[in-house]
């Protein structure tokens, strides 16, 4: 102890002077960081109600809530997180994983209340008075607990594509189907979307787990198609996948192909369920495409007789006749169809019903039928000289390319239209060496078909003209017969009613001609109903048979009651509405059949 | 390191050496030998130091694994040495007289799990709990969040709702069937 | 030496006092404190002003972390794990992450290695200002924590400003760190720790040099250097004996190998010493944050992509990390059984020993009036003794 | 507070032995009858602008005090300072979770201190069990236990908001809303009951003071 020792605390006398520490009004003069984690934020607009926040909250403090003026819809479950503030530990984890980036926080920290139960509120739909603020914690750039880019499917390469009929799409691997599968959140947007309503975070979660038995079990719950689908479905599902909000969807698609593709076909008998006791009941379904054959596995999986009628040699229908072996090989169909055919399901090939069997006949030999004929009759081009004789139909070109008949297209090759089909038909005769030019009276964006068809059919080669208003076919002049001359009107695209989609004004002078060996026309396809009598009491509106939540058209007396579905009858003609369409009539006919709630 | 391996399977039959980084090791013994092997582990082999003591519940085959970390500050390595106990009747030596803070490791274990050490000093009193009635709670069979809800009051008025049976609910509620 | 005098070594064995005797006093010192050392309760036997026995009580910050833990995901255990220790939760986080990432395998980026380091160094500073102030408040001296507390508020502003947090920061997660830093900030660091600096001058020139605070704080508590290897003592605890143990140093965890620093050893071994060190420490970790702001790589990627975390699942496997806090040795103990949770997460807190097995011995003897003193002087955090 | 239903009054201080319960009060709490007019207001008055602090830190909400204690942020400028004990102290800081061996130190100390008396709450985990909405060991609503005037949403409430929660308790003192103690007094065997149920060894007197 020594005299410093009490000396030299007096030396900090000398701060007296200095500026003191004391915040002289903290609550005014002190916001919260520009980082600083406050209180919730939510877009309400951007999100999309997935729950993933409600998911990953440790403290279990948000909960899923209608939210006033949403609506469920594809994409958006009408849901918005509500946070309980007696909860929240402020972690921010809501907002690193966050699908659609919609939820932050905002940098305020005072809320102050005698009353213990206001402390829950839902972001983005009650106003707070913090809402909107600029500052407060978002993620970090770049940092996210998701991953948003998918994991790359293997393709073949444009050039090594056009020239063969290989699959382009390779599949994924074990590893990347994992990691794929290991994006999904399992917030079940998808399954309203996807027509059969697949149970697509189940499947996805077998991926995860490596048990593709399981996975294959829930696949044949709501879809006998896994091989076709996983790689020719229109995928609504990754147009409502939650990750999709901010990146890629979840290739859902491929990992429904990658789990059918693990399973020998051999195999699946011990995966997937057995049918039950024969009912003695028996069902005749009228076309062998994705619709027929799904009514056909639901209804012998229930145990009744099914004979399927197929005007052609082949089963599958469109899947078959429709879609270039490219995008799905046949062996891959066969697949499907095999395990429908290998539990009993009996398809009459080459057997054409109004030509060689009358309905009224299958009404009375029957107990009820399933019409799932689809669009067989492809729509003209409706300008003169749409009969030339090469004006050729796109759905029967890809047809005669599956039956393997020389095509015959030439060198260069116009086709009308911008539909998939459309698409197939230039990719097919791309792949016949010929130039395509693909003709549209609207914008590319406007085209039904894929994005991504559009987009590989381009980089394949094909010549994209917007904008062409067919005007004429004609004989080209020097080669009669041979080749045509196709002429069309350059248009803009005017807004006529607002709201409504633009539509193309022919350009007057604009009028542009090309010379082509082969016009195919794509513009459509329509229903062939000349083998349903008027006796059969199926009542028809608009070229459509008629049908109830359960694809019920009649069960007039005079025979078994008619059920119909697929493009004959919905709207969205994709394969996996005929599919949702055949199950349903399967579970509407069994009823009807067991007099259960009919 | 080998050595000390060899070593303590000779003399207590040791197994299962595992280097689970470059200066972190674990290996097994026998619990009726653990007192011997962290006596000779402090006094013969270097590692002066513990860590910390603790149990692992692992119920599926009826047993709790008890840890002891334990540190050579010289060498700058850790050893953790496992033993096994039958969780039916989970009875361990304490080590108490070995290091000064074993006592309440095993006062803690012995609140914890239910595993008793004879001797220990105030091993039976209460460690963190007061006035507890249930089973100890860090065995896996104790579900804290049933307990939880069973005994203290929650603010009502908590409601959620899943998005996908919402959706069906609203969009296609025919197939709710 | 009047200071060689005071140390009164208790003896190991626990004297039984006749409570019905009349001669002793039984008191209970806490749950609440005088100083900044958390809810816990000391059960003393006094006899006049002399303590003669004492029993640590612990549990009123008892949550059940380790219960808890098993119940969540890996993931989200990581806002959790920081709450063990209110004062200084970032060293929770880094060996939770540390434990996840050596089971998982995964590598974080250089940057997150340095920002890692310099958050634990700024904690390491923001907790001995809070410390001090306790240390100084328990023998009387007020004054000293309205400074501290101030210099550990704007460190807590730094903080703010990095993480987005003032107490929990949740920054060190499992992969790298959740934010780079913001534009000027290493500015705003040095100029900090500037004013930390010449504050912690002042501390000095009034805590250390005040003859009060030597006459209680010498020779109080002393620690025998025997006693570190039997009750495990560590830190700064067994710094101030003597025993040059820093796992800073000896485990060469994050950046440390790379930044030039010593071990600080003490040699009385008691309250003094111990406060004096972690005044050392403390200039130590300013110097630290120097190299620190100085050597970290300006650009880079701060997190390694980890998988989803909804079903992150880790090799079955056990490690235990442990990272020199400012109180010891800080770990974790993680198990795995290869599933989405963790099969069983241990605490090891300096504490423990400190707390308990230590202060119950060492308190024998001491007078009433400096039991608070002696208690802070081993700077015990009891939310890591029961977790 | 339609709820809180009466309950049997169990025996007084039953949780003692014998030779302690004399030594304890067991007549329960009476309601305080506010006195007339301006008087009351003054009194009032007075009372917010003394608010004196329990210096018992509960959970981790005790962190954000001590800057508000010190310097930067100098709560004695606006009449707040701690007291060490419960007999001097007017407002009761809940800081947090509770685990149930602390509820029962806030019973007893919230039980011992002056009235008129006020409770502030901090954070989640005392309006509906916060991070800890699981543990086996920390209620979830600490208004089942005690009567609470101020709740401030936060994990940890920053000093800031801590000075906010004070300066919305003088106001609700100023206008006579204070009224916490006479809640606990009107419905005191409701929260006996409720204390009873959680703390499992009561051997602590029931009427306190």
């Amino acid at each position: 102890m020594d005299i410093k020792d009490f000396i030299a605390p007096f030396a900090v006398w000398k701060r007296a002077f200095e500026k003191p520490f004391t915040v002289k009004k903290p609550i005014d003069e002190r916001p919260g960081a520009p980082r600083y984690r406050g209180f919730h934020m939510n877009d309400a607009d951007a999100c999309v109600g997935c729950g993933t926040c409600e998911a990953i909250c440790m403290n279990n403090a948000i909960d899923l809530v209608p939210a006033a003026g949403r609506e469920a819809k594809d994409g958006d479950s009408g849901l918005r997180p509500r946070i309980d503030y007696g909860r929240c530990c402020w972690c921010a984890l809501c907002v690193d994983i966050c699908p659609s980036g919609s939820l932050s926080m905002s940098n305020e920290y005072v809320w102050i209340d005698r009353d213990p139960d206001v402390f829950r509120y839902v972001p983005g739909v009650e106003a707070k008075p913090w809402d909107g603020s600029a500052l407060g914690y978002r993620r970090a750039e770049g940092y996210r607990l998701l991953d948003e880019d998918r994991v790359p499917m293997p393709e073949l390469g444009h050039a090594e594509a056009v020239a063969s009929f290989l699959e382009l799409v390779r599949g994924y691997s074990r590893a990347q189907a994992e990691k794929e599968a290991d994006r999904c959140v399992s917030c079940g947007l998808c399954i309203a979307s996807c027509p059969a309503h697949m149970d697509i975070p189940g499947y996805i979660k077998a991926v995860r787990d490596g048990d593709m038995d399981e996975g294959l079990r829930l696949l044949y719950e709501t879809n006998p198609f896994p091989e076709a689908c996983g790689r020719v479905c229109t995928h609504r599902c990754e147009e409502a996948c939650s990750i999709g909000s901010g990146g890629d969807p979840v290739a859902i698609r491929w990992l429904k192909r990658y789990i059918a593709d693990q399973v020998e076909l051999s195999d699946y008998a011990k995966a997937l369920p057995r049918g039950a006791a024969p009912s003695g009941k028996k069902v005749a379904i009228v076309g062998a495409g994705p619709g027929g054959l799904s009514a056909a596995y639901y209804l012998s999986m229930q145990g009744h007789a099914v004979t399927v009628f197929e005007a052609e040699e082949a089963a599958g229908g469109m899947l078959r006749y429709g879609i270039p072996e490219y995008r799905l090989p046949y062996p891959a169909l066969d697949k499907d169809i095999g395990y429908i055919e290998s539990l009993g399901v009996s398809i009459s090939r080459g057997v054409s019903i109004g030509k060689d069997i009358e309905l009224s006949k299958l009404r009375t030999d029957f107990d009820a039928v399933y019409l799932s004929t689809g669009l067989p009759v492809a729509y003209g081009l409706e300008v003169p000289g749409e009969d030339h004789p090469r004006v050729l139909d796109g759905v029967a070109v890809l047809a005669r390319a599956t039956r393997g008949e020389e095509l015959g297209l030439g060198g260069r090759v116009a086709v009308i239209g911008g539909g998939n089909v459309a698409m197939d038909a230039a990719r097919t005769a791309l792949r016949h060496g010929a130039t395509v030019d693909i003709l549209y009276r609207r914008r590319e964006e406007d085209m039904p078909a894929d994005a991504d068809e559009v987009r590989e059919a381009k980089a394949e080669g094909a010549r994209l003209v917007e904008k062409a208003i067919p005007l004429e076919v004609r004989d080209a002049p020097d080669a009669a017969g041979e080749a045509a001359l196709f002429i069309w009107n350059e248009a803009t695209m005017v807004q006529k009613e607002p709201g409504k989609r633009p539509v193309p004004e022919p350009i007057p002078g604009a009028v542009r001609e090309g010379r082509y060996d082969s016009i195919i026309a794509a513009i459509g396809q329509g229903p062939d109903l000349s083998f349903i009598a008027e006796s059969d009491g199926v009542p028809v509106k608009r070229f459509r048979p008629v049908v109830d939540s359960f694809g019920m058209a009649t069960r007039a007396a005079g025979g078994a009651p008619v059920f119909a579905g697929g493009d004959l009858v919905n709207d969205r003609k994709d394969a996996i509405s005929a599919i949702a369409d055949g199950h349903r009539a399967a579970i509407g006919i069994d009823r009807l059949l067991y007099g259960k709630g009919a | 390191m080998n050595e000390l391996a060899k070593e303590l399977a000779g003399r207590y039959g040791a197994r299962g050496w595992h280097d689970i980084r470059k200066d972190l090791a674990s290996v097994e013994v026998d619990a009726i030998r653990i007192r011997d092997v962290m006596a000779y582990l402090r006094d013969e082999a270097g590692y002066g130091h513990l860590s910390f003591m603790t149990a692992i519940d692992n119920i599926e085959r009826g047993a709790f694994t008890l840890s002891y970390a334990l540190r050579d500050h010289d060498a700058r390595r850790g050893l953790i040495v496992h033993a096994d106990v039958d969780r039916a009747e989970p009875t361990v030596d304490s080590i108490h007289l070995l290091w000064g803070q074993a006592w309440t490791y095993q006062r803690e274990m012995r609140e914890w799990f239910g595993i008793d050490f004879p001797g220990s000093p105030r091993v039976d009193e209460e460690f963190v709990l007061e006035g507890w009635e249930g089973p100890p709670m860090m065995r896996r069979d104790f579900d804290s969040l049933a307990y939880s809800d069973a005994t203290y009051a929650e603010r009502p008025g908590r409601v959620t709702h899943d998005p996908a049976s919402h959706m069906r609910e609203k969009l296609y509620p025919e197939a709710a069937q | 030496m009047r200071r060689e005098k005071q140390r009164v070594i208790p003896p190991a064995e626990r004297a039984t006092p006749d409570l019905d005797s009349g001669k002793y006093l039984v008191m209970w010192q806490g749950p609440q404190h005088p100083g900044i050392t958390g809810n816990m309760s000391l059960r003393l036997v006094a006899e006049g002003d002399t303590v003669v026995d004492c029993e640590t009580h612990v549990g009123y910050l008892h949550r059940g972390f380790e219960k808890l833990m098993e119940r969540r995901l890996y993931m989200q255990n990581f806002p959790l794990v920081c709450r063990i220790a209110v004062p200084e939760p970032d060293f929770n986080e880094y060996c939770y992450a540390a434990a996840l990432e050596e089971l998982a395998g995964i590598v974080i980026p250089e940057k997150a290695v340095w920002l890692r380091t310099l958050s634990l160094e700024m904690m390491r500073l923001a907790s001995f200002l809070m410390w001090i102030g306790g240390q100084a408040g328990a023998f009387g001296h007020g004054t000293i924590a309205q400074w501290s507390v101030t210099m550990r508020d704007y460190v807590l502003d730094l903080f703010e400003e990095l993480t987005g947090g003032r107490i929990y920061h949740m920054y060190i997660i499992p992969g790298g760190v959740r934010g780079d830093v913001p534009a000027g900030f290493y500015k705003r660091v040095l100029e900090t720790m500037a004013v930390v600096e010449k504050n912690l001058d002042d501390i000095e020139l009034v805590m250390f040099h005040n003859a009060v605070f030597k006459m209680r704080a010498e020779g109080l508590g002393y620690i025998p250097r025997d006693w570190v290897d039997h009750y495990g003592i560590t830190g700064p605890n067994a710094r101030a004996a003597g025993v040059a143990r820093d796992l800073r140093k000896d485990s060469g965890y994050l950046a440390y190998p790379r930044l030039d620093f010593q071990p600080i050893v003490g040699t009385e071994s008691d309250a003094y010493e111990r406060a004096r060190l972690r005044l050392g420490e403390m200039y130590q970790a300013i110097d630290l944050i120097r190299q620190i702001v100085d050597m970290a790589p300006k650009d880079g990627p701060f997190r390694e992509r980890l998988p989803n975390p909804l079903y992150w699942r880790i090799p079955a496997g056990e490690t235990y990390v442990s990272a020199e806090c400012t109180r010891g040795e800080y770990g974790f103990y993680v198990v795995s059984d290869g599933s989405d949770k963790p099969r069983r997460v241990a605490v090891r807190g300096p504490s423990y020993t400190h707390a308990v097995s230590v202060m119950e011995r060492l308190v024998r003897g001491v007078n009433i009036a400096d039991v608070a003193g002696l208690m802070v002087s081993l700077h015990t955090y009891p939310p890591e003794i029961e977790r | 507070m339609s709820e809180k239903k009466t309950i049997p009054a169990p025996l007084a201080n039953e949780g003692l032995p014998p030779e302690e319960r004399g030594l304890f009060c067991d007549a329960a709490p009476r309601e305080y009858e506010p006195a007339r007019g301006a008087w009351e207001r003054f009194l009032n008055w007075a009372r917010s602008e003394s608010l004196w602090l329990l210096g018992f830190g509960t959970g981790c909400g005790a962190i954000e005090l001590r800057p508000l204690m010190t310097s930067r942020f100098d709560m004695y400028r606006y009449g707040i300072q701690p007291r060490p004990t419960p007999r001097q102290s007017s407002v009761f800081v809940i800081g947090g979770y509770a685990s149930v061996k602390t509820l029962k130190r806030i019973v007893r100390s919230y039980e011992q201190m002056m009235g008129p008396k006020f409770v502030l709450a901090l954070g989640s985990c005392t309006i509906n069990g916060g991070m800890y909405w699981d543990s086996y060991n920390t209620i979830k609503r600490i208004d089942q236990y005690i009567p609470v005037d101020v709740y401030i949403a936060g994990c940890m409430p920053r000093p800031e908001a801590l000075l906010a929660g004070f300066q919305e308790l003088k106001r609700i003192i100023k206008s006579g809303g204070g009224e916490g103690q006479n809640e606990y007094a009107r419905n005191f065997d409701w929260y006996k009951a409720n204390q009873k149920k959680v703390i499992k060894d009561w051997n602590m007197p029931d009427y306190n003071w």
